[in-house]
């Protein structure tokens, strides 16, 4: 240890016992997209015991401007993210725990994933996740560490029970009108910035430098060299569904029945069916047999074509079909298959 | 005199990344009121406010001499 | 090419002419440590169509705390950084022309990489070699983008002939004492952080976007939350030997005879033999079995042991003599092993 | 009153963030000469000097009201 981390021990507010520190915390970061592969790899090097990663994509080869820890090779399999990045990382540091989760991530999970955890980090791409991350985190009295991009911008913050306003605090209401990635771009530098911050916050929570830690939001535009700072004590709300005293939590209410959504920008409507159906790969396969559609299988989903819409199953039962925005006409779809 | 900064998109929707109100005083509500009215683009837009570096309310009062921070929320990852 | 980068032709300020441009560009980058596998990286996913290489040394464990193209196999099997580098960079990116140079960087060697060159990156860790980047890219006329870390901050500004002063002007006496990665530390947030900066401005000199660069140094702390950014007008020397209108380029002027040189913080003394001699790995070979010395010969060096001293012999003569920090005795070694 | 801001590792050497001065006139040899006195461990470090934002050299003035960043110069990578 003392080698392979020397110069990390050398920096005076880590030294040996910082690195020990290190050595024994566990991280929940949940998406593994472009913030994800540059905040794991750097805290899988930077001596992080157990790293939990959720995800519930794969890499495609529009990911691989801004995404680093994947290659053509992984696009071109359409590999899931959350298994391309442990492969990578285990080629970094064979010592390191890694756990995967290829699911999209809900309340019970998410509280479940974090039982033993030191710290979350965010990494998804929407409010309706960090508000979740939120929720989990007072409840769980978890500090977690948010980054968020679009374009030349980003903003972090760490929000910690008990010392700071949270985000549901911040955001009470979405934002109807929002920039993602996928209408304005995004550049890696700015990932990069997002990420390089948001884990030199994690590093000081995990070693015990709280009092360096920032108490302000930290916003930049790299492209126009410009920042803003912003402090978030005056937003904390009396009345708030999670940080006072009578919370409620509102995200980790567990919805019943099969689940449609809009993935954010993606052009894709995810399923999620109700816990009590169980559809595998195989049903997937058999369905596709019956009804003729060209699909091939590979070792975590199966892909199949039905009308114009390309469909990936996951062995838990999750749909995927990119093409469509419509959940009417998604929920149609998924009957006509499944029933 | 209140400063304004655009800061982010809303530099691009202003198309200038700041500028000065003779106001003495006003809400951030009316701020945000004044700023839709100059530029009918922002409409919609959920714009946060931070005056001075610290997040404001609707109802908090803006002073002559303050900055104000207009800061589009951002969601990517 | 569309499809791959999407995301950032869909950043304004890129879009598809900026995206062709990257594709025509040839970067040299002086360096492949820390900065250099963050910067290449993060180039080469961006698009960039040519990038040339430059660094001396070989993979070891304790740069993977922060370097971020490298595995523990490269580290076991002491791969230089070039040869690791262009491996992982071809498997994000096959398309990608990618030169690597093993060798200690020159004056006549950098002005022969940089001939076609549109920009230089600096991911160097010594004061001389940025001297010599800055002589080279004011006589070529190309600009260079310097970038510096130590502990928890960070420097980086695009130098560029003709419209700002140089980095002569702003040093014009290298500083006596100083700190380095190798004696305060560093962590790697801070790396990425000057490495996603330097890029950010890479990207803009080669789509065009000139006005947007930076014109002042930024200096930030990461740890501290702390910036400072400071222009350089006031520094411009009228008879600076590199900027001024008759300049003498004092860092590319030739050494005659075998050179001897402490390498910064790394407890070792690299011999450069004159241009006249010519040293290869099978004389090293030779050497060891006549001196009797145990040896491996990798495809790249011949690693041998000598007195208490490990020794490394490139193909072109290069010779590293680690745990040694004193020349005269250096130089006595060599003598003594090649005569 | 010269505000001074010690930056990074000069912030180690001097123990604090910033302070300022009661001077109203001074020039940067004197800042410097000023720091090693109240610093003695500065000594032999290479300081660069940043007033209101501009690298200055030795003989420049710095005026009451000026803000001075001291920068240790950083050659890792």
């Amino acid at each position: 240890m003392d080698k392979r981390y020397s110069r990390q021990m050398l920096f005076t507010p880590i030294g040996q016992s910082g690195q020990e520190k290190l050595a024994t915390s566990h991280i929940v970061m949940v998406g593994c997209g472009a913030l994800g592969t540059a905040i794991s790899e750097l805290l899988i090097r930077a001596g992080v015991g157990k790293l939990t990663i959720a995800d519930r994509d794969y890499v495609e080869m529009s990911n691989l401007q801004r995404q680093q820890l994947f290659t053509e090779k992984d696009a071109q399999e359409g590999v899931p993210k959350v298994i391309a990045a442990k492969k990578r990382l285990e080629m970094i540091r064979q010592d390191a725990e890694i756990v995967t989760v290829l699911d999209h991530v809900d309340g019970p999970l998410l509280e479940h994933l974090v039982k033993d955890a030191d710290l979350i980090m965010d990494a998804t791409d929407n409010f309706e996740t960090r508000l979740l991350i939120n929720d989990v985190a007072w409840k769980q009295q978890i500090p977690w560490i948010h980054g968020a991009c679009v374009g030349s911008t980003g903003v972090v913050f760490p929000f910690i029970p008990g010392k700071t306003a949270c985000f549901r605090c911040l955001l009470p209401v979405l934002p109807a009108v929002n920039q993602t990635c996928d209408t304005a771009g995004i550049i890696a530098p700015t990932v990069q910035i997002v990420a390089a911050t948001q884990s030199a916050e994690a590093l000081k929570w995990l070693t015990g430098n709280t009092k360096t830690m920032r108490k302000k939001l930290y916003h930049f535009d790299v492209w126009n060299n410009t920042f803003v700072e912003a402090g978030i004590s005056r937003m904390k709300h009396e009345s708030c569904p999670t940080c006072s005293e009578k919370p409620t939590y509102p995200a980790l209410l567990k919805q019943e029945g099969t689940n449609y959504a809009v993935l954010c920008g993606r052009d894709t409507i995810q399923v999620v069916p109700d816990s009590n159906r169980n559809i595998t790969i195989a049903d997937g396969e058999k369905m596709a047999k019956r009804l003729k559609l060209s699909y091939r299988v590979t070792d975590f989903f199966i892909e199949f074509h039905v009308e114009k819409y390309r469909c990936i199953l996951f062995q838990n039962g999750r749909l995927l079909i990119h093409g469509l925005k419509d959940i009417t006409k998604g929920r149609k779809l998924y009957h006509q298959l499944f029933g | 005199m209140i400063k304004i900064k655009y800061f982010a998109a809303a530099k691009e929707t202003a198309g200038k990344e700041e500028e000065v109100l003779k106001q003495k005083k006003m809400t951030v509500q009316q701020l945000l009121d004044w700023i839709e009215q100059a530029y009918p683009e922002f409409k919609g837009m959920s714009l946060q406010v931070a005056v001075n570096e610290e997040y404001a309310r609707r109802e908090d009062t803006i002073h002559s001499g303050d900055v104000c921070a207009l800061i589009p929320p951002v969601s990517g990852g």
